[in-house]
């Protein structure tokens, strides 16, 4: 040993380490092929595509409204948002305007998953930093509320199908806006327990602060969008600066980070639950009466034309391509996922750090496979 | 000296927000638990709740509605012209449901227009064997008996009459079907009528 | 020459056979104890069916582990592999040697106890090196270099609080050291109090808990060392984890809180009551806060606890010569 | 800002680089693709994000669809390039914007458009092995896409 030692020196080698598809902190099947230097990320090349079902192809072979449950399989964890976005898209392409209720009720249904999904971005988060379970279990027990809700009004926990071209599946029940009041006051005052667990705990802020850093340039270039973007310090909100549906009549704030670390992205999402209520609270005030519930369309032909439409989801812009040939299906559904591109950025945002931050970085930029992979 | 002041500041306020991390677990300590014991207690199903597919075979009107509208074909209906008592009528020969490529959006539950297909409240469909879900014969009383021994179709019809999933209330509005030329832009999207029921007297079209 | 039947060795062998009995029941208990504070910290019941409230969980989980098949993976060093729970396992029992349960319960008392403890649960970490080494996996092995290092790292802060506690009571002997907190316990004492803290700290690293579980970090590592063992393997490791809070645990109510000392009630009963006192607070921390990272957790050894251990060591010693 | 005062912008500066009128896109040639890219990114009009990367297969051609978007302008624009068949192959764009390069990948795999000058141009959802471009129209398996065809339906029910 000392021999070899002498004659070529001490040499180090990098260690390649496959992270994923298989690892309890890649949030579904991500594989992360990393170079290691001792424990410092020196390369970082994600493989995706596990979990390809080619949404895209089999939106081409089914009629407008057969698509909606499949929406529902690219994020799942903000899938009234994804309903909404892809309903939103094809009214667009039909020019069809709905009343005020179907505006108020999607708004309410799309902010409360928006809620559930941070929720559960939080709870996960903590959980890559080693929080073991405790966090999370909180965040699905307010989650859970929201769900019980859903299911009540749709009859699906995760998967909803809830949004209709034209309307919703059914009416909210008699019960909804004193359910959902309840939950305001009582999602709020779980907020500032979690701010005591985790915002300004010292282990975590010392595991979080300047970990990751996404410079805002580095992430317009890069196209990302939603809290990680708002994190960087951009203030870009499709919802206030490119308003649908009715969220131009909603007061509420779009925050923003200082940094764009980690820290900055989690702090971002908790006071986004925070904005999040207070539109549901205005939206459960003001909505109007009316019928928002719409029969399903058995067949209906768009008109040979495209449509862009990009909604705020919880991950940042989704948006659908859709394009017509006057048929009864999309000649072209392409589906621009925010979760894709927010995984693009990781390479170069890791590079340097060291494994634990690695995982405090992923878990950060929560990312959804079902969504990348489509 | 600040330095080192700061230092202490820091590691003080640091401990502090261990402390208060601390307090809120052991408040929720001795909160009550939230969770089920599941397989003892069992959560009721809302009547909206989507589980498997099911079907009240004598309101079925054969109008072939659910099997358009499933995204993932997971409905398989055939029937044929029956003459009995000199009038025609039509019989089902076939109406199978296979809940591996069921993606329980329950769209066929919302455009029933007798409410025949609903979705019913069982959540606990494990099975040994694909065949045992792959071919379910929905025209049978007791087609989820070797799933759950406590199915029942009369339970579950009495639990889905009050669900709101499909059930509108009727507006004379005209329907919202866009058509390629003249896209609707009525401010008021009002639901399409319940699509009538096949005429009982079918021509030749439909086969045997 | 001992005589094989003297009074010593035969109550030696009686005090041992209580101990292992001991051991493997406590170790069942603190893992469902560990379930059912999880449980309720997050709002859960945890474990209720096998028992009254699952108390005999561990029992059924034994059992289940038993059964399982032993799986060696490909290219393991296989010598090595199979060597490593034992090496720790058996520390952790040696261990209990010295622990006084009660006021005349105790296998042996060393004249050299405390020494003898800290001494040999430092051999855990060769198993878990050994482990994270033979199992030919790179988590595995980052695991294990993690935990040589970290458990090197806060054996400087226990043993030098652990100094200050041998200076007060003037001997080494486990005993010795309860009967010096006669007239009051060593952790109302202020430089003792910051000695309790630091031992606290470097013991829950040294058993690698939460925040320190770095060797373990199940979202960095799978779960570091132990990720290939399976079966009775595995739960040689749980157990050993297990075994060592309590040891740190009883070491710290011996050192601090007076042992088996306390009014009323027969000492055992004050012993367990405090060790499993101090493992609650291990548990409350663990299911409280998120873990540390590598650097920070070495840096905080060496660049807080050690030179705040140091300090107090020299501040105590002023005061005793004064 | 709108897309006629957009259009005459850039047949200012690239005077043969617009294609095709289109009412709500700009169609260039797919020769001056770059060049009227780095125009719409670098000049006053500040398209920073490239927002989305989308192929469309028209059969004969292949249409390469670029949604820019403009913070300052607060403007999305549909750049569109179409590709014939026999030549699949267009300069890329991700010196410009990192992002195009995960979405001209996912192009790539998905239509077989070729990305000159791409610097990591592979398979992103697809396996490496695999040969065929899925969402081109001719390409169909029937054994992955079962459409809703029971027996008494496809007999005219």
């Amino acid at each position: 040993m000392t021999e070899i030692i002498a004659k070529e020196g001490l040499r180090s080698e990098e260690l390649i380490v496959n992270m994923g598809p298989q690892h309890p902190s890649t949030h579904g099947v991500l594989y992360l092929e990393l170079r290691l230097d001792g424990e410092i990320v020196v390369d970082c090349r994600p493989h995706i595509g596990y979990l390809h079902r080619s949404c895209e192809k089999i939106a081409e072979n089914r009629t407008y409204i057969q698509f909606v449950p499949f929406t529902d399989r690219l994020d799942y964890l903000g899938s009234m948002n994804n309903n909404l976005g892809y309903v939103l898209a094809v009214e667009k392409l039909l020019n069809l305007q709905v009343n005020a209720r179907v505006s108020y009720v999607r708004t309410i249904i799309a902010e409360l998953n928006r809620i559930a999904s941070h929720l559960v971005s939080l709870g996960t988060f903590a959980q890559d930093l080693g929080a073991y379970a405790t966090p999370m279990f909180y965040c699905f027990r307010d989650r859970e509320k929201i769900v019980e809700l859903f299911d009540e009004i749709c009859g699906g926990r995760l998967t909803y199908n809830y949004m209709r071209i034209g309307g919703v599946q059914t009416e909210l029940p008699a019960h909804a806006d004193k359910y959902i009041k309840d939950f305001i006051k009582y999602e709020r005052q779980k907020l500032q327990e979690y701010n005591e667990l985790l915002t300004y705990n010292a282990i975590f802020l010392s595991r979080t602060k300047k970990i990751g850093i996404l410079k805002p340039e580095v992430a317009i270039n890069y196209s990302v969008t939603g809290p990680m973007l708002r994190a960087s310090g951009v203030k870009w909100d499709v919802r206030k600066d490119e308003p649908y549906m009715l969220y131009d009549q909603f007061k509420f704030d779009v925050p923003i980070g200082k940094v764009g670390d980690s820290w900055d992205r989690f702090k971002v999402r908790l006071d986004e639950i925070g904005e999040s209520l207070k539109i549901v609270e205005q939206a459960i005030q003001g909505i109007p009466a009316g019928n928002a519930v719409a029969k399903v369309n058995k067949v209906f032909k768009a008109p040979p034309s495209e449509s862009y439409m990009r909604t705020e989801n919880p991950r940042g812009e989704l948006g659908f391509y859709l394009v017509s040939d006057g048929g009864l299906k999309p000649y072209r559904n392409k589906i621009r996922s925010p979760s894709f591109s927010n995984l693009a950025v990781l390479p170069s945002i890791v590079r340097g750090l060291n494994v634990s931050d690695m995982v405090c970085v992923l878990g950060s930029t929560d990312i959804v496979m079902g969504e990348i992979d489509r | 000296m600040e330095k080192i002041f700061r230092k202490i500041k820091n590691a003080y306020l640091g401990m502090i927000s261990l402390f208060i991390g601390m307090r809120v677990t052991i408040k929720n300590y001795f909160a009550p638990s939230v969770t089920l014991e599941y397989p003892i207690k069992k959560k009721k199903m809302a009547p909206n709740f989507r589980g498997m597919v099911d079907l009240k075979p004598e309101a079925c009107v054969i109008c072939y509605q659910c099997i358009k509208i499933c995204p993932v074909a997971a409905l398989d209906l055939t029937h044929k012209q029956m003459v009995a008592d000199g009038k025609k009528k039509n019989e089902i020969t076939k109406f199978t449901y296979n809940a591996e490529l069921c993606c329980f959006c329950g769209l066929c539950d919302e455009i029933c227009p007798t409410d025949a297909i609903f979705m019913n409240k069982m959540y606990e469909v494990s099975v040994y064997d694909h065949n045992q879900v792959m071919n379910i014969d929905l025209m049978n009383e007791n087609k989820y008996k070797h799933v759950d021994a406590n199915y029942s179709l009369a339970a579950e019809i009495k639990i889905n009459d009050l669900n709101t999933v499909g059930i509108i209330q009727k507006s004379p509005v005209a329907p919202v079907a866009a058509v390629a030329a003249a896209p609707a832009v009525s401010a008021v999207v009002s639901p399409t009528p319940a699509p009538e029921a096949p005429k009982p007297t079918s021509t030749n079209k439909e086969t045997a | 020459m001992i005589d094989p039947l003297s009074v010593q060795v035969r109550s030696m062998v009686i005090n041992s056979s209580v101990i292992l009995g001991f051991i493997s029941i406590s170790a069942m208990f603190l893992i469902w104890w560990e379930r059912k504070v999880s449980a309720h910290i997050q709002n859960r019941l945890g474990p209720m069916i096998v028992g009254w409230h699952g108390s005999l969980q561990s029992i059924a989980d034994t059992v289940k582990l038993l059964l399982k098949e032993n799986i060696v993976p490909a290219g393991a060093d296989k010598m090595i592999w199979w060597l490593a729970p034992f090496f720790v396992v058996v520390p952790s029992v040696m261990a209990f040697v010295t622990i006084p349960f009660a006021r005349n319960f105790v296998v042996h008392d060393l004249n050299v106890g405390i020494l003898f403890i800290t001494s040999i649960t430092s051999v855990c970490v060769l198993g878990i090196f050994m482990a994270g080494w033979g199992s030919n996996n790179k988590y595995s092995l980052l695991g294990g270099m993690r935990s040589a290092a970290q458990i090197i790292s806060y054996e400087v802060p226990l043993l030098l609080s652990v100094v200050v506690v041998i200076m007060e009571a003037g001997t080494l002997s486990m005993q010795g050291i309860i009967q010096a907190q006669e007239h009051g316990w060593f952790i109302l004492k202020p430089n003792l109090a910051i000695a309790f803290v630091i031992y606290f700290i470097s013991s829950t690293a040294e058993v690698n808990r939460v925040p320190f579980d770095i060797p373990e970090a199940e979202s960095e590592l799978g779960a570091g060392y132990h990720t290939e063992y399976t079966g009775m393997k595995f739960a040689m490791f749980f157990v050993a984890e297990y075994t060592n809070l309590f040891i740190v645990s009883a070491v710290a109510a011996t050192l601090f809180l007076g042992g088996w000392q306390g009014p009323f009630l027969p000492s055992v009963f004050w012993f367990l009551l405090k060790s499993y006192g101090i493992i609650f607070l291990s548990m409350w921390v663990r299911w409280t806060l998120p873990r540390v990272r590598m650097d920070q957790m070495m840096g905080f050894a060496w660049k807080f606890l050690t030179p705040v251990a140091l300090l107090n060591l020299l501040i105590s010693g002023w005061f005793m010569l004064r | 800002m709108d897309l006629n005062q957009l259009v005459q912008a850039v047949r200012e500066k690239f005077p043969d680089a617009v294609a095709e009128e289109r009412k709500a896109a700009l169609v260039v040639k797919k020769e001056s693709l770059r060049a009227v890219a780095q125009f719409l990114k670098t000049s006053e009009l500040a398209f920073q994000n490239l927002h989305c990367v989308s192929g469309v297969d028209w059969k004969d051609k292949i249409e390469v669809v670029y949604h820019l978007y403009s913070f300052k302008h607060r403007f999305m624009l549909t750049l569109k390039v179409f590709l014939p068949m026999e030549d699949l192959a267009v300069e890329t764009l991700s010196g410009l914007w990192e992002s195009a390069n995960w979405l001209e990948r996912e192009t790539f795999d998905l239509f077989g458009v070729k990305f000159l000058n791409h610097p990591d141009l592979r398979r992103i959802l697809n396996p490496d092995e695999w040969t065929d471009y899925p969402l081109r129209k001719n390409f169909d398996r029937p054994d992955f896409f079962r459409l809703p065809q029971s027996e008494g339906l496809k007999a005219g029910g």
